[in-house]
């Protein structure tokens, strides 16, 4: 009898159906991956399995019997474990208060077993060879580090079920395997494992059956052993994945910006020409966001750009300053600091090019209408209306608006941060046309990415970091997937940098 | 309270104190508590305080502290007051009830206490009063009205903050004289917290509510000038007579122009009372237990003597020489 | 399924940016059962001329609230610019242009330090302009001595409390005159637009190259500006009555302005429903009023609008995504 | 370990603040040292400390609670008016006033979890809301407190007050609660990440209802703390005094966003509050410049305590 059953399973949320009949089964003793394009439904599955939703339709059984978990303690209960997609950690309290967080020791009189508290932490972290210190406040840990926090304490309480949701995503290579071993383990040991991912390659390598899921339906579930990615990809998306178009050459004599990078470590100084698309490679915290946001000018403490461009240097000051001198960049977290979430796309669209579009400070409506559909139009968004508010459009829609935002203020470099996180393949596609384009225009881009197949694609160069620095710099002819992440980790260098 | 026990109240005034155990020979230090100071009748009071200790040389320090209508501050700031070791304390309350309590402890440490300008208090806690009977100015007050409106009619009556004595008392003398004019008709009482804005404002509701009004009560008469500027832009002056106010200036100037409504006094020197009643009780001299400082009824004929067109609305007719003036 | 339809065709109307003109509809329309003097266009003019000042206040509080922040100094502000105006202008209608001039530029004044603070800093902006409210007040008092000094010159008053064509007093006429300003300051403007957008998500503003804290410092600025015209509509209502005139006046504002739609979380609402929000209030008042309830309960009605409308608009929003 | 040095000496601030405050003023203001002043310090500070424990409560669960100065006012009233002189009514009275705090502070979490507001917005209401019910229940002083009260309020025992030792007593409490039981854990939790506490199986609205009583039942032990020191039922005795508690917990370095808050440096932050207010006193500073050095230590306060990035 399967562990787990799902039958006909639904969840809509408030009127987009985010699964639909969903019917499939996992045994217990198996690594099980959960596969499918962004969006496809894979959190939805894990968060109904896990008790922090509850189901529009269908049931979940447990052993054969039908259960319904009305709270993620009644998950835990049951012994299904759950490390989310999303931290869910509080950042206030040390690496044991987040571990036994809502189980934690008592002593006599009801209060708290403080040393117990400490000691059952040590051993925890000791049996899974996990290096954290039990009293380190967890806001000030990497975000790696946060992850295995996240892990231990999924641990503490899985008996039958662990579900990892897109785990690795954040951890270097040496965390990876140590991962990947407990993974197995635990699995040798009878437990249910339900793995989420997005790297094809790592999904070979762990699960011993995967299921795939495309838009809020489950496609196949299929015994590991046998599948080629490219057979995924096809069950993913309905077709093979789509590729960027070839890169297009670089005019030798193009304008070139130097840009110097100052850390604690000293000062790094890198390239890019007009018309280049350089890649930015490095594992989850290696520090690219940081350097592109110093470069658009907005510098955290240690960390500080100075720009020329042939030999003038650049007033970055501010983004306002940066802006201005023609440098733009695109955030990772949309949510976050992207989207203008309530406002309608014309707000959004023509936010940064505000005073352009005005005189003397008086709006013109009728322009900014008329320039916001253009570039919207160009960059084939498909909305319903420009009044809709943006918190409505797709991820892939979102991030175009947000591209378009930046390309009124014409700007000559474009750094796109994650441009393609949470975005489907169908417009991932169609940002990989749009960032060709642009650079063809003329523009140079930089691409931050942790998707090395995307930078190898899309880019000229690729430059990785590890640990605040750049470390290796390698055309993309001479590139391939694992000396890049070998460099990101930490490893030795293709290339040493000044 | 009513006519009878404002009667058994001024008897109880007239009772002579024995204040030997107080007596203190100078340098003398002057604390004074004062309840609130953000209003221009007790900054002027304190001002004729500080007045009077100018002329007294003995008196070589007067420290005042602000509750801001916060009667809890107040019981720290006497508390804080008696620390510093002042030899009496002057005060008028937030809110009588309130201090009494910090007030007995004050006698007890040897402190006389005088209260300054409030209603009279008989309590434990206070020596004596310098005291105006609200009870008397509401009744005077009333009795102008009844007398002008000629016994009959409806009216409204506008008090101070709700819940102060001003309030009450002022509310007793009118009920008590409308107890003798059963045709007149009191529409509705109202709070305007001594606010001219505000004062309008309720009188613009009022207007709305009732469409004849024919005398208004409002013994402060920087409410009442708030109320007159309500009727006036409602085109309903001609209707209405208005009760005598005090010397408020804003009030005075617009008695002048209108020659109507008059002036009971409620008069600012009961700060000076004050001081000059605490400084006897030092001297060990027996003191009555309230010193009244009378209202007197200024008719708006004889306004011009109070009135002082140059000064500001928020001003009091006064004797104050110059250099104590507050700054204007 | 009925039901469903229509919350489906009521979220089509934008009932989230509209609710509170059928609030004033359906208020208006329970005020005119109650007392017929509500169909008079003189006494309707009259009591918008009530809340003048608190009305031409919530102008500035919106725009401010608008950007996500708030302003809960205003009431000590517009105390501050009144006596100052007076006292400026003593008795001399020819000291007018200075005095006006000096109130606004008390007002700018604090707006300029509520903003400089805010925008250069990660503070509340609730308790930074309590506490600033605080302050102010204390140099009111400071500054009069617990006086309030001045005098209105003659003519002021009745300047402004004259009747156009016997029925619109011009303190209302200039409620709506700087109603329309501000409305213009709103739609019309790049700065009205980037306080949408810096209250929408302050971050993505900055990094949208938006100059925030200018915008934010002007916001404030503004608001102390419209406060300290409502300091001397306040005084043109009734002249200088004592040094603490507005106090308290905050709360209405606020609750003006949260009941026209405008939230904590800004980057929605806006002036035409702060207007409505005011008239709403002023009904709302007249009616404790009228119906002889006593003048304390506006303050639990103030309370339970505050309360109602936010979850109102807060459930309202929701559906709306 | 700088990081961790500074988080020290952010962790004590409010220690050396009052430390070397202290200091100063005995040293120069020779009446301040004066043991029977510093008592008398203490009585002041003690319905603020009452109230700054539960606002802490409030604050690090990361919301806040603005009614607490009205529900105060309105314990004031009602158990002076009940009590009225009448000892023996004392402790019926004090039950009933601890279950009228209680019942406020369930409606207000209550309202909190169904119509789903931000708590200032709410409690501001509330506010509102509360102080029109005492005006329309008594617009002047009623009735009047019980001797025990008073003597509470106001009495010592060995030269140190009475309201003091209570106030010790409730912050030992406090300080337990918040650190060493599991309501506490999970309370800070909450504040610090409601979304990560709610999938730990913590329940948020549970921790909203708890949070809101332990503010109304602190805000109306407050409340007949005061009435003790007033003696009667004073309808505006509340007023103001939700901005003060805010304050001296911000002083006291709890996060207004949540997620970190010490009862006992909160009660620094009154101590503080209190020093300053009685040096003022002592120095004789105009009460309108008390006012506004008031609204300037409130500024301060917050600009000191500002969130650190991230925690927004
Ligand atoms: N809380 C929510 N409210 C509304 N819609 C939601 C919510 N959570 C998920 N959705 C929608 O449901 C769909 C499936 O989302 P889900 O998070 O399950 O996808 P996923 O497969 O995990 O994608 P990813 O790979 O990006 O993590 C998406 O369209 C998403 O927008
Ligand atoms: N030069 C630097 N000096 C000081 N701190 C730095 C520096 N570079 C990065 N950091 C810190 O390292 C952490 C991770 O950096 P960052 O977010 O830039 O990494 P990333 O490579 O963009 O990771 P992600 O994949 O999560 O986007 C941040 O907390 C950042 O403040
Ligand atoms: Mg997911
Ligand atoms: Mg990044």
């Amino acid at each position: 009898m399967p562990l787990i059953e799902v039958s006909n399973l639904s969840k809509r949320y408030s009127g987009v159906a985010a699964l639909r009949d969903v019917t499939f089964s996992a045994e217990s003793g198996e690594i099980h991956a959960i596969i499918g394009a962004n969006g496809a439904g894979k959190s939805t599955l894990m968060n109904l399995l896990s008790g922090v939703t509850q189901p529009s339709g269908g049931t979940i059984s447990l052993d054969g019997k039908a259960v319904r978990f009305s709270s993620p303690q009644a998950a835990q209960a049951a012994g299904i474990a759950t490390v989310y997609q999303e931290f869910s950690l509080v950042p206030q309290l040390s690496v044991a208060r987040n571990i036994f967080l809502g189980r934690e020791p008592r002593s006599r009189f009801g209060l708290l077993d403080r040393a117990r508290l400490a000691a059952d932490t040590r051993d925890l972290l000791e049996r899974y060879s996990i290096a954290l210190d039990p009293a380190q406040e967890v806001g000030s840990l990497s975000v790696a580090e946060q992850q295995m926090v996240e892990i231990a304490r999924a641990l503490t309480y899985a008996s039958r079920v662990l579900i990892l949701d897109e785990p690795t995503a954040v951890l270097s290579l040496t965390e990876q395997e140590n991962l990947f071993s407990i993974m197995r383990r635990l699995r040798d040991s009878g437990l249910l494992i339900l793995f989420v991912s997005h790297r094809l390659e790592e999904v070979r390598r762990i699960s011993d059956r995967m299921t795939v899921f495309r838009d809020g339906r489950n496609m196949d579930t299929r015994p590991t052993p046998g599948m080629t990615i490219a057979d995924v990809v096809q069950l993913m998306i309905g077709r093979t994945q789509s590729v960027p178009p070839a890169p297009h050459l670089v005019p030798p004599d193009a304008e070139r910006y130097t840009i110097d990078y100052a850390t604690g470590q000293g000062v790094q100084r890198i390239d890019i020409r007009r018309g280049e698309i350089l890649g930015i490679a490095g594992l989850v915290g290696a520090g690219r966001t940081t350097f592109a946001r110093a470069l658009a000018g907005n510098p955290v403490p240690g960390a500080s750009v100075v720009a020329q461009v042939n030999g003038a240097a650049l007033a970055l000051g501010t983004p306002q300053e940066a802006i201005r001198s023609g440098i733009v960049y695109l955030t990772e977290d949309r949510k976050r600091d992207g989207i203008f979430a309530g406002l309608d796309l014309v707000a959004n669209t023509t936010a940064s090019a505000l005073s352009d579009l005005a005189w003397r400070g008086i709006r013109n409506r009728r322009t900014e209408r008329v320039r916001s559909r253009a570039m919207l139009e160009r960059l084939q968004l498909v909305a319903a209306s420009l009044d809709l508010p943006i918190g409505k459009l797709s991820g892939g829609n979102q991030q175009k608006v947000v591209l378009a935002r930046a390309l009124l203020t014409r700007p000559q470099l474009l750094i796109c941060d994650e441009p393609t996180r949470g975005v489907d393949v169908g417009a991932k596609a169609e940002i990989y046309d749009l960032l060709c384009g642009i650079a063809a225009e003329g523009a140079a881009i930089l691409v931050i990415s942790s998707e090395t197949e995307e930078l190898l694609a899309l880019s000229h160069r690729i430059l990785t970091m590890h640990n605040r620095r750049f470390v290796a710099e390698m055309p993309v002819d001479q590139a391939n997937e694992n000396d890049i992440l070998l460099a990101a980790s930490g490893g030795t260098p293709a290339k040493e940098f000044s | 309270a009513d006519q009878a026990a404002d009667a058994a109240r001024t008897a109880s005034a007239a009772e002579m104190v024995d204040t030997a155990s107080f007596k203190k020979e100078g340098p003398l230090k002057v604390g004074v508590s004062a309840g609130y100071l953000a209003n221009s009748w007790v900054v002027f009071a304190l001002q004729h305080m500080r007045w009077e200790a100018s002329l007294h040389p003995e008196v070589q320090d007067l420290i005042v502290t602000d509750a801001s209508f916060n009667p809890a501050k107040q019981v720290s700031d006497i508390e804080d007051l008696l620390r510093q070791d002042i030899d009496l304390l002057i005060y008028w309350p937030v809110d009588d009830a309130s201090v009494e309590d910090v007030l007995k402890r004050a006698v007890e440490a040897g402190v006389p206490t005088v209260q300054a300008g409030g209603g009279f208090s008989v309590s434990e806690g206070t020596v004596a009063n310098a005291y105006i009977s609200q009870y008397k100015l509401g009744e005077m007050v009333a009795r102008q009205l009844m007398e002008d409106i000629g016994g009959k009619g409806k009216i409204v009556a506008m008090l101070p903050i709700a819940g102060t004595t001003a309030a009450v008392e002022q509310l007793d003398a009118l009920e008590a004289v409308l107890a003798e004019f059963p045709e007149v008709e009191l529409l509705s009482v109202e709070y305007g917290d001594w606010n001219r804005a505000k004062a309008k404002q309720i009188t613009e509701n009022l207007l709305q509510r009732f469409p004849s009004i024919t005398g208004v009560y409002s013994p402060a008469g920087q409410m009442s000038l708030g109320m007159a500027e309500a009727f006036d832009e409602a085109g309903r002056s001609a209707e209405v007579t208005f009760s005598p106010g005090d010397e408020y200036n804003g009030w005075l100037k617009w008695v002048a122009a209108n020659g109507q409504g008059g002036a009971v006094t409620f008069p600012t020197r009961a700060g000076q009372v004050a001081l000059q009643v605490g400084l006897e009780i030092l001297k060990g001299n027996p003191v009555p237990r309230g010193t009244a400082v009378p209202s007197e009824y200024v008719a708006s004929a004889d306004i011009g003597s109070l009135v002082s067109p140059d000064a500001p609305d928020d001003w009091w007719a006064s004797d104050l020489p110059d250099a104590f003036l507050p700054q204007q | 399924m009925t039901g469903s339809r229509i919350a489906g065709a009521l979220s089509e109307l934008r009932l989230d940016r509209h609710a509170v003109f059928l609030v004033l509809i359906a208020i208006y329309l329970a005020a005119l059962t109650v007392s017929p003097a509500f169909a008079d266009p003189a006494y309707l003019f009259n009591i918008i001329r009530q809340v003048t000042p608190v009305g031409i206040a919530a102008i500035g509080v919106t725009l401010v609230m608008v950007l996500g922040g708030v302003d809960l100094s205003i009431g000590a502000v517009i105390s501050l610019t009144a006596v100052l105006c007076a006292s400026v202008m003593g008795g001399d209608a020819a000291n007018l242009p200075l005095a006006v001039g000096a109130a606004c530029a008390a007002g700018l004044l604090v707006g300029l330090a509520n903003g400089v603070l805010i925008a250069f800093s990660r503070v509340s902006p609730f308790i930074l302009t309590l506490g600033m409210g605080v302050a102010v007040m204390g140099l009111t008092q400071l500054y009069t001595g617990g006086t309030a000094k001045g005098i209105v010159s003659p003519g002021f008053r009745e300047f402004f409390n004259f009747r156009l064509a016997g029925s619109v007093p011009v303190l209302t006429l200039a409620l709506l005159v700087l109603v329309c300003v501000g409305l213009a300051i709103e739609k019309t403007t790049v700065f009205g637009r980037r306080l949408f957008l810096i209250g929408s998500n302050r971050r993505t503003a900055v990094l949208s190259g938006l100059p925030v804290r200018a915008v934010t410092v002007a916001a404030y600025m503004l608001s102390g500006l419209f406060g300290a015209l409502a300091g001397i509509a306040l005084l043109a209502r009734s002249g200088v009555s004592g040094t603490s005139a507005g106090q308290g006046l905050e709360f209405q504002v606020l609750a003006a302005v949260v009941l026209g739609g405008t939230t904590f979380e800004g980057g929605r609402g806006g002036i035409a429903g702060t207007l409505a929000g005011v008239f709403v209030l002023v009904i709302a008042f007249n009616l404790v009023n009228i119906g002889g309830l006593p003048y304390h309960m506006q303050l639990v009605f103030m309370g339970l609008i505050i309360i109602l409308a936010s979850a109102l608009y807060g459930r309202l929003s929701e559906r709306n995504g | 370990m700088f990081r961790m040095r500074w988080r020290m000496v952010e962790h004590n601030a409010i220690w050396l603040l009052l430390g070397s405050g202290a200091l100063a003023a005995a040293m120069f203001v020779p009446a301040f040292r004066d043991p029977e002043n510093l008592a008398n310090v203490m009585r002041q500070a003690a319905v603020l400390g009452v109230l700054a424990i539960g606002q802490t409560f409030v604050i690090t669960a990361g919301m806040i609670d603005l009614s607490i100065g009205q529900i105060a006012g309105l314990v004031v009233v009602l158990s002076s008016a009940m009590i009225n002189g009448d000892t023996a009514m004392t402790l019926p009275v004090v039950v009933l006033m601890l279950c009228v705090g209680a019942g406020i502070g369930l409606v207000n979490g209550i309202l909190l979890n169904t119509l789903r507001l931000h708590p200032l917005i709410l409690t501001l209401g509330m506010m509102s809301v509360i102080q029109g019910a005492i005006f329309t229940y008594t617009d002047r002083s009623i009735g009047r407190t019980s001797e025990l009260l008073t003597t509470l309020a106001n009495g010592s025992f060995l030269g140190i007050p009475l309201s003091a030792i209570a106030v010790a007593l409730l912050v030992g409490a406090g300080h337990l609660a918040l650190t060493r039981t599991r309501f506490g854990y999970h309370l800070v939790a909450a504040g610090g990440s409601p979304e990560s506490a709610r999938r730990a199986g913590i329940s948020l609205s549970r921790i909203r209802l708890a949070v809101f009583v332990i503010s109304g039942v602190t805000a109306a032990l407050a409340g007949l703390l005061l009435a003790g020191r007033l003696g009667t039922g004073y309808p505006l005795a509340g007023n103001g005094l939700e901005l003060d508690a805010i304050v001296a917990v911000v002083l006291g370095g709890t996060a207004l966003s949540g997620g970190r808050g010490s009862v006992i440096r909160s009660i620094g932050g009154v101590l503080l509050l209190a020093c300053i207010s009685n040096l003022l006193n002592l120095l004789e500073v105009s009460a309108y410049l008390q006012m506004f050095i008031k609204g300037l230590i409130v500024i301060l306060a917050i600009l000191i305590n500002q969130p650190r990035k991230g925690e927004a």
